[in-house]
């Protein structure tokens, strides 16, 4: 047993903390810190560093322009890249229709896609959600019905992420109606620019427009577009969904969060001391710092165990449930820590280069927001509850 | 032991009720929100007309001589709604100073126009660094000629931007935490120094930075006594924590409601999520959540029938932290149960959540309530 | 509105008081201040005590030797008995079977047992679990077979509390094993003299002997000890589950509780100061007195509907639910306030008038073995699984 | 980074799991536990004969060389069996003390009869109001002639009755809390002024109050540097609190899949009861803690390889918080879970909760480690 990272390993994090030094932008270094609003060319032009260096396809073997990295390599690098204030790497392209194209598309798939994800000729989006289906993804109403060498497409998608910059969605869609819901899935690939394509924005509780819902009246697929087989994308949705899932636990963030959390608490004032320095508040931040130093261990637990071979199964799910909690935790400490401060709430401080003031200290602008954003964490990509259920069937045999 | 309403009580929820349900849906309270004043005039002649705003001044005073359960009920029913009309801030902060402060001439002058509804007030006491602690006033009230002039900043104003007249505390002496030394002034928001900058907070409410800037106000300005305004600050605080109280537990019932309602009719897997035993006991716990809140809001609303003052002040902070528990959980919960619909504008839902968790950064958190409680708690004679 | 004790109610309060001090045997008092060991004869002068008084039957109608209380006054007198620490009343003849005969006995089972109950003759002990029944009460296996004027009954019971001393037992039995499970029940008195009746002790995990097994071999039970119908007995044993359950948030066991806690960590020391004066352990201490104060409201204010006419229904489910939840969390500050003394545990220091001296200060010895003891009160009766589950039905209608 | 054992790791762990799960069942271990020194000789000559009391014992000693990962997997398997001899109060703590602090001599002396199993020890420093304050030692040490004379009281000493040896900590200067002044003596048990009060403990240990009346020791029996023993100590302690916190994993697997064949086997309403929801998630969260108490074992027993001392010190912290945070969680739910029959003695398993609350009470309880971890928290500079 050997808790710390080999010299190589070492020597790794040390080139990506010098490379975060020098590539990173430092406009989107302050938007990040700072809370502020990250645009699509924001993305684009950090995916474009990266790949420049090679760095942007994490998961993908070496031969289609991946890092070929395992999964210590991968840890180091997302613990980096989030301490260094960097955008995440938008996943939809990257880590969630490319893998799938790598293991079920054809030849011409591989060769006409992946080049143009690494290249961000093509942002995607995912056509997974459906309005009332929330956790049973199989539930698919979205209906593609084969006219000659094209699907004729018909359905809606909600909860597409960042919908509104893409050109290319991802789409389970029902090919077959006549059979158990699993069995009649196809998985689809669609120009988001084909006619009778609509995305129309979802508004969320903080006012933000980050998901979207997005309609399909009759769109011309062409049958190109197919990967895998008719009726076999249940077999897509299922591998995409545990794929490489060792980052699920957010580490990175939580530590972020946690950093800025001592911050904020240092800076502001109880009675005329800073508020870390009450001791009820100092234990709990204490606390969700030991709580984070826990996740963080079973994290790497998880990710060695990978990169002996071994396959993380419903173990991401207890990474996604604690993640969750203590990263929802440290935002409701960090609302809390700034007091009356909390509630000002106007929605331009938050555009870079706004001149508008924000009202109390700078920081504390975005917490409220954040804290109500951050109750997704427990709700997406199956909610607390359906990792539960999934640690119950899968670890505990209940 | 009763806990029932009187008939008047009864009559005057039902007035309320009546109003809230009927006109003030969500996207009206939206539009109210959004407005330049961050919330209805129209609305606000409406509550006068029903006579809301006499319900808890003296008799004398032009009021209906009513109570913190009269005040309880109108709350809870605006919690219902979500009203955005700054009736804690002139009504119960502002009235309420002025009562307990003014001068036979300055409540004849003043309240008699909050009852009509044609004078708005702004309580301006915290500040930018005084957090959630009452005492601590570093604006200062230096003695000019025949009157004061005031510098320093209010921070979290509610309803500041609108209100024709601010209730400033200002520190005519002693150092900034002393309970003494604190004065009361009444200014008005248009006057010469004053710089008031508005803005929307994150539930839907409005507040302002208001900047004191060489204030100059005349002797008639002070309320009350100078350097003596601690007490009624104290208490006038106390009153708007019951109805902070009374005004969550009726958000709560909405969201409480709202998410039963959802597990009722959401279908998942081809059944209604309701039947799910997991989501079941969560239900069950808001629901008890918001029975505790209920409690604390009945006992806060009834703190000045308490056996002693420390009793009185005991029961408030116990009932704000409650409050303030009960209000996450139950905000947190219904978005929990709600899932990715529960984040949408469009649903009513997360507006509640909204207020009920920033109910909580209103006249002091769970925290500091708990540790007000904790030094005030009875221990054994040593 | 009005949450003021009227002028009688005070009074009556007052007299409770005055005759505490007075009749309340000063060697039961510090028994149960203690935390030691109560005998059979200790409760039995206390029964005799309080009967005396006209006080014993505080549920029962008058015409039958009750108080005739309504349940203010019944919450006062349970307040003030803790508050003056008395052993509560035991329950399994004065509020369990007591109110079955009344309400589905016959005159002359009414006349037989009642007097006998109030004059301490008969000692009552409950049959309604069974092993592996649990929650499940109507899973009764225990039989019941006509035989002429007699019931062979054949069977086991088991969480028999106080069973050692009973001569009684009121036993839920299986008349007719062809039905639904609710429809071949009967309710049957059982002289515990009668051959076949065994008796053995549960020791519990804090080496204590509080609870029971009682097993039924060919025991023959005269049919006149039969209440209410032949295979109607689910009603009796429904009416007993829902009969007056205002006391059940325990709120003068928990003010007690608190009041101890308060005590024992103004006498501890924490670096050479009064561990109450932690203002970690002090908040501590401040949440459960406020989680007192608002079950308290609660429960007072199910008292008072009941007072004004109303039903207690799943109510009292929620105030199980939150009463044993505190005075867990109680019991549970109280072990750690006495740090490392919690630990040493000899069962002879919790004999009265055992001349072994405690280890550490006296009021820790029993600490942790309460907290343990007091697991239970989210188990029996109903765990709070079952009374969420009761909540969730009843008042939520899922 | 590896977290797998080394193959001279998993011989250990299997050696001690084939003597624990074949020789140990809870019957015995009761027997054991209620025998008058409150454990088995017998079964400590098996140990000795294993090796077992090199394990943390430098080479040189005539010690196995093993580190922290040695001890925790032993640990582990003890609280598996919920082994009661006194390994922690002989090896650890009593042999850890006389590695740290004796000069060659006294650890050639006593080392080597440790190893062997014939010299008992226990550590006899808390004091009655020192709660978990280790530096917290009135018993007091005067120079007498050539040695020492002791004079005070030791609380709740684990194993002090069966000891041998005890290794008692006094002042030879210094105030009541200060680090500096503390010494260490080697006392026999029966020497004269020595008065031992065993008792039992709830979770089946032993320990005993130890009184020091005018106790005369000579010179010889001081280990180290007079005045000067407080960091041993403090090392020690943490290599204590590793060695709990693996005793605590073991344990909780015990509750865990104790509670998980529970759910499984036991019938209610005609199913198992592990099919309700509710049930299911309450046992995802004990096995969730399990693997936190886990990871945080793992770091405990790793902490001398951290990169400061000051790191070492904060992890050993963490580790307790989270081993009592999980081990209450764990106790309580696998009780309640169980229902009626998880209070019963005759059961395994509220053995196994016993013992988990109360390790919360040895070596600093959550409380404890929560503030001494704040305390040393990293902060962002002023």
């Amino acid at each position: 047993m050997n808790l710390s990272y080999t010299p190589e390993e070492q020597a790794f994090r040390e080139e990506v903390r010098a490379f975060m030094r020098e590539k990173l932008p430092a406009d989107i270094q302050a938007k990040v810190r700072g809370g502020k609003r990250l645009q699509k060319d924001d993305f684009v032009r950090w995916h474009k560093a990266l790949n420049e260096k090679g760095w942007l396809a994490v998961h993908w073997p070496k031969e289609y322009g991946g890092t070929g990295w395992g999964p210590i390599q991968r840890h180091i690098f997302e613990e980096e890249m989030t301490a260094a204030g960097a955008p995440s790497i938008v996943p939809f392209g990257l880590s969630m229709v490319a893998p799938v194209i790598i293991k079920f598309g054809t030849e011409a798939q591989k060769q006409y896609y992946l080049p143009r994800i690494l290249n961000q000729d093509d942002w995607w989006c995912q056509g997974y959600s459906e309005p009332g289906a929330g956790s049973d993804l199989a539930a698919v109403k979205t209906r593609a019905v084969r006219e000659g060498d094209h699907y004729i497409v018909n359905g809606q998608k909600t909860w597409t992420t960042l919908g509104q910059y893409a050109n290319m969605i991802f789409c389970l869609v029902r090919t077959n109606p006549d059979v158990k819901k699993q069995e009649g899935i196809s998985f689809l690939l669609i120009d988001m620019d084909t006619p009778g394509v609509t995305v129309r924005p979802i508004i969320t509780l903080d006012g933000e427009h980050e998901v979207n819902e997005v309609f399909f009246e009759d769109v011309k697929v062409p049958v190109e577009n197919l990967v895998g087989e008719e009726n076999k994308g249940w077999t897509c949705a299922k591998y995409l969904l545990t794929y490489e899932r060792t980052g699920i636990a957010g580490v990175g963030y939580a530590k972020a969060a946690l950093r800025h959390l001592k911050n904020v608490a240092s800076r502001q004032l109880k009675d005329g001391k800073p508020l870390l320095d009450d001791p009820r508040f100092r234990a709990q931040v204490a606390q969700v710092e030991i709580e984070v130093m826990s996740l963080e261990m079973t994290n790497l637990r998880v990710v060695a165990s990978v990169a002996g071979g071994g396959v993380p199964g419903a173990e991401s799910s207890i990474l996604k449930i604690r993640g969750t909690q203590v990263r929802q935790a440290i935002t409701d400490l960090l609302r809390r820590a700034v007091g009356p401060y909390a509630m000002p709430f106007i929605s331009d401080v938050f555009e870079a280069g706004s001149d508008v003031e924000p009202v109390g200290p700078e920081y504390a602008a975005p917490l409220a927001s954040q804290y109500f954003n951050r109750r997704k964490l427990s709700i997406y990509g199956g909610s607390n509850e359906i990792q539960k259920n999934i640690i119950s069937k899968m670890i505990l045999g209940l | 032991m009763d806990f029932n309403l009187t008939d008047e009580q009864r009559m005057l929820q039902e007035t309320v009720s009546r109003l809230v349900s009927s006109e003030y849906d969500i996207e009206t309270r939206h539009r109210y929100a959004a407005s330049e004043e961050g919330f209805s005039r129209d609305v606000w002649s409406q509550l006068a007309d029903l006579g809301l705003f006499g319900v808890p001044f003296s008799e004398e005073a032009g009021g209906f001589g009513g109570g913190g359960v009269e005040l309880m009920v109108v709350m809870q029913e605006f919690g219902r709604g979500l009203v955005v009309e700054p009736f804690l801030s002139t009504v119960v902060l502002g009235g309420g100073l002025i009562e307990a402060l003014g001068n036979n001439g300055q409540r004849e002058e003043y309240l008699g126009q909050v009852i009509e509804g044609s004078l708005l007030l702004a309580f301006a006491h915290g500040e930018p660094d005084s957090r959630y602690n009452l005492q601590q006033v570093e604006t200062r009230a230096e003695k000019n000629g025949g009157g004061y002039r005031l510098n320093g900043r209010k921070a979290v104003v509610f309803n500041g931007d609108s209100a024709d007249k601010l209730l400033v505390s200002a520190r005519t002496s002693g150092a900034a935490r002393d309970a003494e030394g604190i004065s009361v002034f009444l200014v008005d928001r248009t006057a010469p120094g004053v710089t008031v900058r508005a803005y929307p907070n994150i539930d839907g409410t409005h507040a302002a930075e208001v900047y004191l800037d060489n204030v100059d106000v005349g002797a008639d300005a002070l309320l009350g006594e100078e350097g003596n305004a601690f007490p009624a600050i104290a208490k006038v605080a106390r009153r708007g924590i019951a109805a902070l109280c009374a005004e969550a537990v009726g958000a709560m019932e909405q969201a409480v409601e709202q998410t039963l309602e959802y597990l009722k009719q959401r279908k998942q897997f081809g059944v209604p999520i309701g039947i799910f035993q997991a989501l079941q006991h969560q239900m069950v716990d808001m629901r008890i959540a918001l029975e505790e809140a209920r409690s604390m809001a009945i006992m806060a609303a009834n703190a000045d029938q308490a056996e002693s003052p420390e009793e009185a002040e005991r029961i408030v902070h116990a009932a704000k932290v409650i409050i303030g528990q009960a209000g996450r959980k139950v905000a947190e919960s219904a978005i929990q149960l709600h899932g990715g619909i529960g984040m949408t504008w469009e649903l009513p839902l997360p507006h509640f959540a909204k207020r009920l968790v920033m109910i909580d950064h209103v006249l002091g958190d769970t925290d500091y309530h708990l540790e007000r409680f904790s030094e005030l708690m009875e221990t054994p004679a040593a």
